[in-house]
């Protein structure tokens, strides 16, 4: 069976991050990564049957660290509750979780025990990291907080914001769920961490 | 010394403070730890002016408020400065009222925003609002005084501490006020860029954004910057700077007042040619000559097999070519490696400086207060060591008897007499021209004695006739070497091993050359010995033909990538910081790891403690004997049949570095050949006019100019116009 | 010209600096060119040697220095308190209808020069007003057509 | 015994909870309109004649507590005019995954060139890809939120928004 012309473009997929969006401009940093997955992006039905099971109930880790965890906890609440796609229960268990929020600054103790926990976590696992804090230190640039959450594990999502709302967030997880059902495999399997 | 000065007490802002008599207000409330904030008031440039009126105090008994940067501290004196005297205040608003009138709206724009006096002392002293409302006065901007300064004659407030520093300090008079009062503007002649070694000083000088350096224009601003104390060496006075980095590139260097070395002045060619680290040709990899493929890029690893593998073919026949320009460390692992660990003992040093003059050592500030200083030699100071010459101006407008004699003195002395010179100043009963300067010299309690010229022998001449005059503690002795540390790498070289760096003259076939910098491969000896060597290994920052023969070239590293002390001509170690990083490793970390392979541990890293401003170490060694007086040099035929004595100096705007810097191209030398008044006018040739000069079949084509100081008989060109010319010349209109 | 080299020489002899001996040393080559072109200000700092930059200093601070070109003859009139009083500007006025000019000008064939100058000394007489720098007190509106006939009967202008 | 009565009053809160209408927000479908004044993304404005406000002054540099906006200057010339006045900026780069979106460039800002928009979802597969240029800050955000009415908050909008 041979498969159709890969897609030139990831928004042709359905991903739309805003930097995917821009089309007029030379392919973002993400899709120069994806670039080689090419063969993997045009999932089969059987492997898109799977991809949309995996979006319907992804189980995020509770791992609230600082003011970011007050926004993710609200993301449970009545008013915006992301039950709505499957995700009611914070596991407090890393074996039982897919999804891990990382929320708030990660000091460089507490990175081992992130990275224990991340190890715990069962495949598929994805990764979002919440807050600036999370993406790159934010506005910690400074001894004691972990430049980066992308320097331990890898990442598939950055959310922007200190702290980013909750719609902000459940944004991440729309976007995380379009790159799933695009096929495009979580980011332990083609980012090694950034070093 | 005389008895200590009279102490006097005066009170400013209810404190009161003791400070030597003549002290001016603003170093006495400085004192005091209270601030007189001032805008045109700069000790450097000479007497106070009182131009711009920012330092207004109220002094009890004066009824105006008077400019404290014009009052020396009397005894008694009762001073309120703005922060007690609301007078003074209120003047001082006023006076900022006034320089902001007409000021441009410009922050934002202006390279000076975030580190301009002006913004400073408008935000502590100044009115909150403006109440301008007429239309301010407008000028087109910029206006680029050279290719290196750009003028903006909105923002200047008229402190005049451009033009007193082209007047007073670098004397070239070419920055100047044109018009009067209000209305007055800076500007040069017509349009000719302002052509003089200093001209970007008046950048440091400008409290506000009116002279801005087109290098530094909009390249960052300082709160984006890092400041690295290092010392520039590009020449052997060795100021000391900071060099200003961005991102990992260096943006500018500017002056750091060391009183004793620079006196906080930078020349042209080490304030602006940093840029050439970013030069598009720079070697960033080190090549390799590959038997079929010729020059390939190769990783550092196998360059250092390469190296080892040569150096071991070559065993003891190993000729090392110092350029001058290397760290002290450099120069020691370079030298334990060959002498050491190759056994070889022949190198090419470019100055060899002799150990006798350390007996005179004094800092180049001494200059300034000697009552007579002698310049001998044939090369201009300004064009070998300019901050020198800086200093010699500044003993002549303290009073000073400043002499030179030489080709282009004021006493006239045909080329390479300089060590016959010293001789007859030394002995009994001088010749008739010098007995008057020899009883000056005898006279004088301070004396300053500077040796200019390419004669590796001059520190001893300079030696005995300093010995011969009895020099005291007040004065000094001084020789110009050629290279900017090339007294640290002699000491390193004769430090690794016994025997003297000798001239390998002979022609039989050298096992191995390393050319150390690009300085070297520039010697025609070099050149020479490459073509008989086996093997060459070079560092270079660019590459050239020269470069292009040996086997393998390694990418060397600018002063400002190096860690390590250099010395300089008063014989001071100052040291060297990292302020980027080299593209490659640098030459320390590489012959490091070869000395290593040829089991000579060299530390990679530098070890040096020296401080910031380093102190100049005492005086050792005792002074030699008088030196036989020489035979005075061959009287040579004063230009009779219009043949010259051609005298060829290195001028200060040459080299690799000044080369990669566009906007230093108009300070290059000019193609032309210096004549002597007499002789031009003999020949009816006028400035301007082509002329030929031929030696035996070579012959060129150079602009003449008249210069009236020169000796007869003697034509003076810049070397990089006079290769291949002989000494003495025949020279023709063309 | 090398002639204006050994004046300001001769000149230069009498003055202990050389940096003194500047202003009349630009005074002989203000009368040599009736202006000072940069080519004057060259062969000044030559003469003594300074830099031309200097010598522009120094004469574009004095109002007698004409960096400009000026006519063979200049008026120059006082429009300061005293003269103002009793009517400079009208006589101002006359000169400028005469000559066809504005003050600060100079007629088209380069004839005659008109300018305002601060007070020449002469407060007591009436506007002053210097032809080529010889006074002429009191000068009415009415005495304006036989000063400006008599100087284009010198020059023969137009 | 406790008065049993009281159990019941609670209960009646709860039970009476099922007439309510549910206040989910169906977010991707609902998005709620933010509040005039929120701060978003940023944006770079250019002057009416299309000349880019921005002179590169880097003050915004300076004001920002987590560094995340780098400005490097460089000169207009006749041929390429890109801002009024001599200085424009060649490169402009927010970091927005450091970003704390506190506002302060827009205080800094000398000539009104940035302000924060009211755009949140920004979030990207890829750190680098939260590097914003210039041009991307220039371009109007392709997916822009519902804002709250003005009017209806008391507080005046800040002049420098209305204009640019």
């Amino acid at each position: 069976m041979t498969r159709a012309a890969p897609p030139r473009r990831l928004a042709e997929l359905g991903l739309s991050s805003e930097r995917v969006l821009m089309k007029d401009k030379e392919p973002g940093s993400f899709e120069r990564e994806v670039a080689e997955l090419e063969e993997r992006l045009l999932p089969t039905t059987l492997e898109k049957a799977v991809s949309w099971a995996q979006t319907k109930s992804m189980w995020p880790d509770t791992f609230g660290l600082a003011c970011c965890a007050i926004e993710m906890m609200s993301i449970v609440s009545a008013r915006y509750d992301i039950a709505r796609f499957g995700m009611e229960a914070f596991r407090a268990s890393p074996r039982q979780a897919d999804l891990l929020i990382v929320s708030g600054r990660v000091s460089h103790k507490m990175a081992a025990p992130l990275r224990q926990i991340y190890d715990q976590m069962l495949e598929p696992k994805w990764v979002i990291a919440m807050g600036a804090c999370a993406s790159s230190g934010g506005m910690f640039n400074n001894y004691a907080v972990l430049q980066g959450v992308d320097r331990i594990v890898p990442v598939d999502i950055h959310v922007p914001g200190c702290p980013p709302r909750p719609e902000a967030l459940m944004e991440g997880i729309v976007r995380l769920h379009e790159k799933v059902r695009a096929g495009v495999p979580p980011a332990y399997e083609f980012r090694r961490v950034a070093t | 010394m005389s008895a200590p000065p009279e102490q006097v007490t005066i009170t400013i802002d209810d404190r009161s403070v003791s400070v030597p008599k003549g002290t001016g207000l603003v170093e006495s409330a400085l004192q005091a730890g209270i601030e007189i904030p001032v805008f045109c008031y700069e000790p450097r440039l000479g007497p106070p002016l009182g131009a711009c009126r920012m330092c207004l105090v109220e002094i009890e008994g004066l009824p105006k408020l008077q400019a404290a940067c014009t009052l020396s501290a009397q005894d008694g004196m009762v001073v309120r400065t703005s922060a007690t005297s609301a007078q003074a205040a209120d003047g001082q608003e006023g006076v900022l009222e006034f320089i902001l009138l007409n000021h441009p709206l410009d922050c934002p724009d202006c390279d000076k925003g975030g580190e301009c006096p002006l913004q400073d002392l408008t935000l502590r002293y100044g009115p909150g609002t403006s109440r301008m409302v007429v239309q301010k006065r407008t000028f087109d901007k910029p206006i680029p005084i050279s290719p290196l300064i750009a003028l903006d004659r909105e923002r200047c407030i008229l402190c005049y501490r451009c033009t007193r520093f082209s007047e007073q300090v670098a004397e070239d008079g070419q920055l100047v006020a044109l018009n009067r009062g209000a209305s007055s503007i800076i500007a040069t002649f017509e349009d000719e860029p302002y052509r003089a070694h200093f001209s970007g000083n008046v950048i440091d000088l400008c409290p506000v954004g009116a002279l801005t350096s087109t290098v530094y224009r909009f390249r960052a601003r300082p709160w984006e910057i890092q400041n690295v104390p290092t010392v520039c060496a590009m020449c052997p006075v060795g100021c000391n700077v900071w060099a200003t980095t961005r991102e990992g590139k260096v943006a500018r260097v500017l002056a750091r007042n060391h009183p004793e070395v620079d006196g906080g002045w930078l020349c042209d060619k080490g304030r602006f040619a940093h840029d050439h680290l970013r030069a598009a040709d720079r070697l960033t990899e080190p090549i390799r000559r590959i038997r079929m493929r010729g020059l390939v890029a190769v990783p550092w690893e196998e360059a250092l097999d390469a190296a080892d593998e040569g150096l071991r073919a070559a065993g003891a026949s190993v000729c090392v070519a110092f350029s001058g320009g290397e760290t002290v460390e450099q120069a020691d692992a370079l030298s334990r490696l060959v002498r050491q660990g190759l056994g070889a003992d022949v190198a090419l040093l470019p100055d060899d400086p002799d150990p006798a003059l350390d007996a005179f050592r004094a800092p180049l500030a001494a200059i300034r207060s000697a009552n007579v200083c002698l310049v001998v030699g044939d090369e201009p100071v300004l064009e070998r060591a300019p901050i020198v010459d800086l200093w010699l101006r500044a003993a002549r407008r303290g009073g000073a008897e400043v002499v030179t004699v030489g080709p282009a003195g004021a006493i006239a002395a045909p080329p390479g007499s300089a060590a016959a010179i010293c001789a007859a100043l030394a002995a009994s009963s001088p010749p008739e021209e010098l007995r008057e300067l020899a009883r000056d010299l005898r006279e004088a309690d301070r004396v300053a004695l500077v040796w200019s010229g390419d004669d590796d022998t001059g520190g001893r001449h300079l030696a005995g006739l300093a010995a011969a005059l009895e020099l005291g503690e007040g004065s000094g002795a001084y020789f110009l070497p050629r290279t900017p540390n090339g007294r640290g790498v002699a000491q390193a070289w004769r430090a690794a091993g016994d025997g003297r760096g000798i001239d390998p003259s002979g022609d039989e076939a050298l096992g191995a050359l390393i050319v150390s910098g690009d300085e070297a491969l520039r010697d025609t000896r070099v050149v020479a010995l490459a073509d008989r060597a086996r093997f060459v290994l070079t560092t270079a920052m660019f590459m050239n033909e020269a470069a292009g023969q040996s086997h393998v070239i390694l990418p060397g590293t600018g002063y400002l990538e190096r860690d390590g002390t250099v010395v300089n001509l008063e014989g001071r170690s100052q040291r060297l910081r990292r302020t980027v990083e080299p593209p490659g490793w640098d030459e320390l970390a590489f012959f490091a790891q070869l000395a290593r392979r040829f089991g000579v541990d060299v530390d990679p890293w530098t070890r040096a403690g020296v401080d910031e401003l380093a102190a100049l170490p005492a005086r050792s060694g005792t002074a030699p004997v008088v030196a036989a007086p020489a035979a005075r040099g061959p009287q040579r035929a004063a230009g009779a049949g219009g043949d010259f004595e051609l005298v060829r100096y290195r001028a200060l705007f040459s080299g690799a570095a000044v080369e990669r810097v566009p906007q230093l191209a108009f300070q290059r030398p000019a193609a032309e050949v210096e004549l002597p008044g007499g002789d031009a006018s003999r020949l009816h040739i006028a400035t301007g006019e082509r002329v030929v000069l031929r030696s035996g079949e070579v012959s060129r084509e150079l602009a003449a100019r008249v210069n009236r100081r020169l000796a007869p008989g003697v034509a003076r060109v810049a070397e990089e116009h006079a290769d291949g010319l002989a000494d003495s010349v025949r020279i023709e209109k063309a | 010209m090398s002639e204006l080299r050994d004046e300001i020489h001769a000149v230069a002899r009498r003055y202990p600096a050389r940096r003194s001996a500047v202003i009349p040393a630009l005074r002989l080559a203000q009368e040599r060119y009736g202006w000072l072109p940069p080519e004057a200000f060259r062969e000044v700092a030559a003469a003594l040697d300074l830099t031309p930059a200097y010598c522009k200093s120094v004469a574009s601070f004095y109002d007698m220095f004409h960096l400009e070109p000026v006519g063979a003859h200049t008026v120059e009139i006082c429009t300061n308190v005293s003269c103002a009083l009793v009517g400079a500007q009208r006589t101002l006025e006359a000169f400028e209808r005469e000559l066809g000019i504005r003050a600060g000008e100079t007629t088209r064939d380069g004839a005659v020069s008109l300018r305002t100058i601060e007070c020449a000394g002469g407060c007591g007489w009436g506007p002053v007003v210097a032809v080529d720098h010889r006074y002429r007190e009191p000068v009415r509106p009415e005495d304006v057509p036989a000063i400006v006939g008599e100087l284009r009967r010198t020059t023969g202008g137009a | 015994m406790q008065n049993p009565f009281e159990g019941a009053k609670g209960f009646a809160v709860t039970l009476g909870q099922i007439f309510r209408k549910p206040i989910t927000q169906q977010y991707p479908e609902y998005k709620r309109p933010v509040y005039p004044r929120f701060r978003g993304r940023h944006r770079l404005h250019r002057h009416e004649n299309g000349l880019e406000k921005c002179v590169g002054c880097s003050l915004c540099a300076a004001a920002c507590p987590s560094d995340c906006i780098r400005v490097v200057a460089a000169e207009n010339s006749p041929g390429n005019r890109v801002s009024p006045g001599e200085r424009y900026a060649r490169i402009y780069e927010i970091n927005l995954s450091r970003c704390i979106f506190c506002g302060y460039c827009e205080l800094a800002c000398p000539f009104d060139a940035i302000t924060l928009g009211n755009e949140f979802e920004l979030s990207e597969y890829s750190r680098d890809d939260l590097i914003y240029t210039k041009d991307m800050l220039l371009r109007p955000p392709t997916k822009t939120m519902p804002v709250a009415d003005r009017d209806l908050y008391d507080t005046p909008d800040p002049v420098w928004k209305r204009e640019s």
